[in-house]
């Protein structure tokens, strides 16, 4: 029982950082009420002097890594938990033990980025408060209520963690299981809170609300708290956590699946994987459109701010978004395709995967060609200049969102095939039914390129984008009603069981570069959120008066998030081996 | 060890071709330096100057090109600006106080829904509701000889004569 | 068996690529190519390599050159090659540096309005004032034609070519190319108000972003009458048999 | 002989089938194609939608 030792000594932590946000609010509450309506000062003028300067040490830098390490353990932190009630949920549900052992264990390993959360927080409050003293202050005079709340969830959450992590197993059976998962759900909604506090002095930065020009507070903190972002912001947090947590599940199965040296402990990772990865991808699918709405926010709120997201330097950026998220398609793609090999009935659908991956690889290309060609003098002199006849239309929007719709189209199809692996339907309209879903995915693919292809470039602007939207509905009717045909034609069929650890080895890195690309490209989508500030500290409230108020490029930044990247991944893989030191002991080793 | 050493590189391997292809493959472009604290060092003394600094602060400070641009459709496009705001003041959705082209621009400026151009409006408000910000507001922070300038620059691009006098001479 | 066989995948579609550049002397830029091939061959890589015999088969010649006692000299002369073809390619990108890549627009927005002959265009609806005569007095419009005619190859046809091609005898001396105004891809695509305000102003009056400003046109306004620079813009579309977009559409 | 026979059946029946198919699919191609057609101009028509890109 050695093993507990490390955790043992860490939750003084856990316990520590919340009285003292708890004292700390109270102090600084007592001053806000002390000062009275009429205490609000506009936001302070800075000069370059009223930066405490250290020698050698950047502080964008500093402060930009300890909030990206925080923003990332705190979303993994946010995860575990979302993912492991949902699994347990299931478990219930579906009377499955494998779900409540997987749920227990991936809790359990992670147990210790809890309080990494914590000291990351508080290495990253101590940087904002030594390097921005000023605007840490001027925050602190309009938020200083809502620290209340967050030390109250941050209290509720430690003790919501801990009564469920170490009750998983005495209130294993009956209503007590139901209490546990109570409790799960109650650590959910404590840590989401959490996020909700946290994000409203993030977003009040950005989109300031209850201020007036000069950034006199007007008194009303719930005005400041529900600014333009906040809500999109909490939706498309809450979403990405849970992706991001699926994807780092996933990766730990895979990377235990490669040691695994029993058969039951390959079919068990490979299970973990699969079920995580799944997750991953179901969460990813819908985080687009929270994109758009927070898009479509910051627009509303500041044209400027927009257009400085979505054009001119950042233009770049999104080319390098795009870059990922379509290797993330494909690995998903390249996952499930191996994944036919676990079915019995697989062997036969292998034959399409190519045609998928011509599809898929040639929206991919689509989805990167940028607007703007790079071109040497002598092709710019062949083509006569900068539009290039053929590749000029697929650097356009409409190219774009008609290659994402078929992308997602395909990766579905995929998806559909890998459930035929193992499952043949015996009802007397099987082949009316595989008519009629070929049919719909025929019509749709038409649908979608006319609108792609007509309204994009044969009407007016004003359709060039409206036209997405049809196009996504088009993409998520095939998916509903291709899965309720299915399910219909399912209905009595013979199902084989998959058999579970019949994966390539090669399968699982596929997992590992989802589990990584996620990581790097929040890394990259945090930058160009706050760079879109410019040099602002509160947008257009309070200025970066500092030596490092410019906006860094592209590639500076990519440098920092992969040396983030880097970094946090390590901490992580030390943490599961941490985690996992306990269990080896337990079970014998089969990790 | 070996899958350690396996999935480490891998990792490694995948994060570097990101980085590499942000740091190489994209062009460099450096986003622009915060601008100054005020384009303008002292009064303008030449119309010349005038034009010159309106020009500086259009693009530069006001970012103004930021939206008024043709291709974005998203504000009107200003080329014509002098030309058009006499007839502005005449049409029914006009609910400002300038009386003549110099202060319709002044006013449009500082008070952008006095008129909005129909089709420009923040959507949902009817066309009621510009969504430029006061220029003198602090995001953008123009002052008076900025504003000044700025609209003889207007003038200069429509090809009206400027009627925007010189600090000076609005002194006398 | 199969490596060949990734090999040719890989081939034919890097020849798709290519074929844009020899066939239509349209070529897909290298750093495209280069981005393209680069997703392509991972993805036929990962379609080659679902199941473990795909994967066995593509790598087994590799596997059997490197560990194979019987390839062993197959080995040493691969060994030997490698290094050499890593030299010259390296010799050859960095004797070869060329000119750096550049982001360039060619056909760049006009402004709103252009100040020529001491009046105001506005670009927007404008119209070309000779354009009406098409239909009213198709004899006077082919005169008017003619004229233009005359203009052009009394000054643009040293650098725009005789068959309009944009070969003209200086051509080669430029960069970029004189535009051609043959084929459907340049003025075809243009109204004639964005015309106008290129031949009245030039390269000079490029905007920032039709920069760096290395057009070679001059600006005609001092050259030209407003009717000349009129009636060489219907002399264009005619002698191309291009129509102008009109405001319309 | 009768297997003959029988085989010549099931070819039959195999191309009636196939025949079958295909008019299925084509028309639930249409069918949907025109369902599609409708959403689409339902969805043009809706407000609002055009929100965050003007142009």
């Amino acid at each position: 029982m050695t093993h507990r030792g490390p955790l043992r000594c860490l939750p003084p932590t856990r316990w520590l950082v919340p009285v003292l946000a708890l004292l700390a609010s109270a102090a600084l509450a007592q001053d806000v009420l002390a000062a009275g309506p009429s205490g609000y000062a506009p936001a302070p003028v800075l000069s370059p002097g009223d930066y405490p300067a250290i020698r050698g040490l950047s502080p964008r830098l500093a402060v930009w890594f300890a909030a990206q390490m925080h923003v990332w353990f705190a979303a993994f932190v946010l995860a575990v938990p979302i993912f492991a009630v949902i699994l347990e949920f299931v478990g219930v549900v579906k009377k499955d033990a494998r779900y409540d052992r997987v749920a227990y264990e991936f809790l359990r390993v992670s147990i210790t980025a809890f309080s990494l959360t914590a000291v990351t927080g508080g290495i990253l409050l101590a940087a904002l408060i030594v390097f921005y003293p000023d605007l840490m202050k001027y925050l602190a005079s309009i938020f200083g209520p809502t620290a209340l709340f967050y030390a109250l969830f941050f209290f509720f959450e430690t003790a919501a963690l801990y009564t469920y992590y170490y009750g998983w197993k005495r209130m294993a059976e009956g209503r007590l299981k139901l209490l546990h998962l109570a409790v799960g759900i109650g650590l959910n909604l404590s840590g989401t809170g959490l996020m909700f506090v946290a994000n409203a002095w993030v977003t009040f930065m950005m989109t300031p609300a209850g201020v007036d020009a000069a950034g006199a507070f007007g008194g009303n903190v719930w005005e400041a708290v529900n600014n333009h972002l906040w809500s999109p912001m909490n939706l498309h947090r809450f979403v990405a956590n849970i992706a991001y947590g699926g994807s780092i599940a996933g990766a730990y199965a895979a990377y235990r699946f490669l040691g695994a040296s029993s058969e039951e402990g390959r079919a068990h990772y490979d299970w973990m994987g699969y079920t995580a990865s799944l997750i991953a991808i179901g969460a990813l699918l819908p985080l687009p459109f929270a994109g758009y709405w927070l898009t479509a926010e910051i627009y509303s709120f500041s044209q400027q701010m927009g257009i400085t997201l979505m054009g001119g330097v950042f233009a770049w950026l999104f080319i390098v978004q795009a870059v990922i998220i379509g290797a993330l398609f494909l690995a998903a793609n390249y996952y499930l395709w191996c994944g036919f090999g676990r079915g019995g009935y697989g062997a036969g659908y292998l034959k399409y995967v190519k045609y998928i991956a011509v599809v898929v690889a040639a929206s991919f290309l689509v989805w990167f060609t940028p607007h703007t060609l790079i071109l040497t003098p002598s092709e710019a002199r062949a083509i006569g200049g900068q539009y290039h006849p053929y590749l000029g239309p697929l650097g356009l929007m409409p190219a774009k969102n008609t290659a994402v719709n078929m992308m997602l189209l395909f990766t579905f199809l995929s998806f559909l095939l890998y459930r035929r692996a193992h499952r043949r339907p015996v009802v007397p309209w099987v082949k009316y039914g595989n008519a009629l879903q070929a049919g719909l995915f025929t019509a749709a693919v038409a649908n979608i390129s006319f609108l792609g292809v007509y309204y994009g470039y044969f009407t007016n602007t004003v359709y060039k984008v409206a036209s997405s939207v049809p196009q996504v509905a088009t993409t998520l009717f095939v998916i509903v009603a291709c899965l309720v045909i299915e399910w219909l034609m399912a209905r009595g069929g013979r199902s084989e069981d998959f058999k579970w650890g019949r994966m390539p080895e090669r399968s699982q890195y596929a997992l590992i570069l989802i589990a990584v690309s996620f990581t790097w490209l929040m890394g990259l989508m945090g930058f160009v959120r706050s760079a879109i500030r410019q040099h602002w500290h509160v947008y257009s409230v309070m200025k970066d008066a500092s030596a490092e108020a410019f906006t860094p490029s592209i590639a500076y930044a990519a440098k920092v998030v992969s040396a983030g990247t880097v970094v946090f991944l390590a901490i992580i893989v030390f943490i599961f081996w941490l985690g996992g030191m306990g269990q080896e002991k337990e079970a014998g080793g089969d990790g | 060890m070996g899958r350690f050493v396996k999935t480490a590189a891998f990792s490694l391997f995948i994060i570097g071709l990101y980085t590499f292809y942000s740091v190489f493959v994209i062009p460099p472009i450096n986003p622009g330096e915060p601008p100054s604290e005020s384009a303008a060092s002292g009064e303008p003394a030449t119309i010349v100057e005038l034009l010159a600094l309106g020009e500086e602060v259009y693009n530069g400070k006001g970012a103004c090109a930021l939206c008024h641009t043709r291709e974005g459709g998203r504000a009107p496009a200003l080329e014509g600006s002098a030309l058009v705001a006499k007839a502005r003041l005449s049409s029914p959705g006009y609910s400002g106080k300038a009386v003549d082209a110099e202060s319709y621009l002044y006013e449009s400026l500082v008070d952008p829904s006095a008129y909005v151009v129909p089709g420009y409006g923040v959507s949902g408000t009817d066309g009621g509701v510009s969504p430029m910000p006061d220029v003198r507001a602090s995001s953008i922070g123009l002052s008076e000889t900025e504003i000044r300038a700025v609209i003889a620059y207007l003038q200069s691009v429509s090809g009206v004569e400027i009627t925007v006098a010189l600090p000076e001479r609005r002194r006398e | 068996m199969r490596l060949i066989k990734f090999l040719a995948v890989n081939l034919f579609f890097y020849a798709l690529l290519k074929a844009p550049g020899l066939l239509a002397g349209k070529p897909v830029p290298s750093s495209v190519i280069t981005m393209y091939m680069f997703f392509i061959v991972m993805t036929v890589l990962l379609v080659m390599t679902i199941t473990d015999e795909g994967a066995n088969g593509l790598f087994a010649p590799i596997r059997s050159l490197l560990e194979d006692p019987s390839r062993a000299l197959a080995r040493k002369v691969l060994f030997v090659l490698l290094p050499v073809a890593a030299a010259l390619s390296v010799q050859y990108l960095s004797t070869d540096p060329g000119p750096p890549f550049e982001l360039r627009s060619a056909h760049p927005a006009p402004p709103g309005v252009v100040r020529a002959y001491g009046k105001v265009y506005e670009l927007d609806g404008l119209e070309n004032p000779l354009r009406a005569l098409e239909k009213e007095n198709p004899a006077a419009f082919k005169e008017l034609a003619r004229e233009g005619g005359e203009v052009y190859f009394r000054n643009c046809f040293f650098c725009h070519g005789a068959r309009l091609d944009g070969r003209g005898h200086y051509a080669y001396a430029m960069d970029p190319l004189p535009m051609p105004f043959t084929g459907s891809d340049t003025i075809a695509q243009l109204k004639e108000s964005y015309l106008f305000w290129r031949i009245v102003k030039g390269g000079p009056g490029l905007p920032r972003e039709g920069g760096p400003n290395i057009s070679s046109m001059p600006a005609w306004e001092n050259e030209l009458t407003e009717e000349e620079v009129w009636k060489v813009i219907l002399f264009l579309y005619d002698y191309t048999g291009n129509r102008p977009r009109s405001w319309k559409d | 002989m009768a297997l003959e026979a029988g085989s010549v059946a099931m070819q039959e029946q195999n191309s009636a089938l196939r025949m079958k198919t295909t008019l299925a699919f084509i028309a639930s191609v249409l069918g949907f194609g025109a369902l599609f057609l409708v959403l689409d101009l339902l969805l043009f028509n809706a407000q609002g939608l055009s929100f965050v890109f003007k142009g």
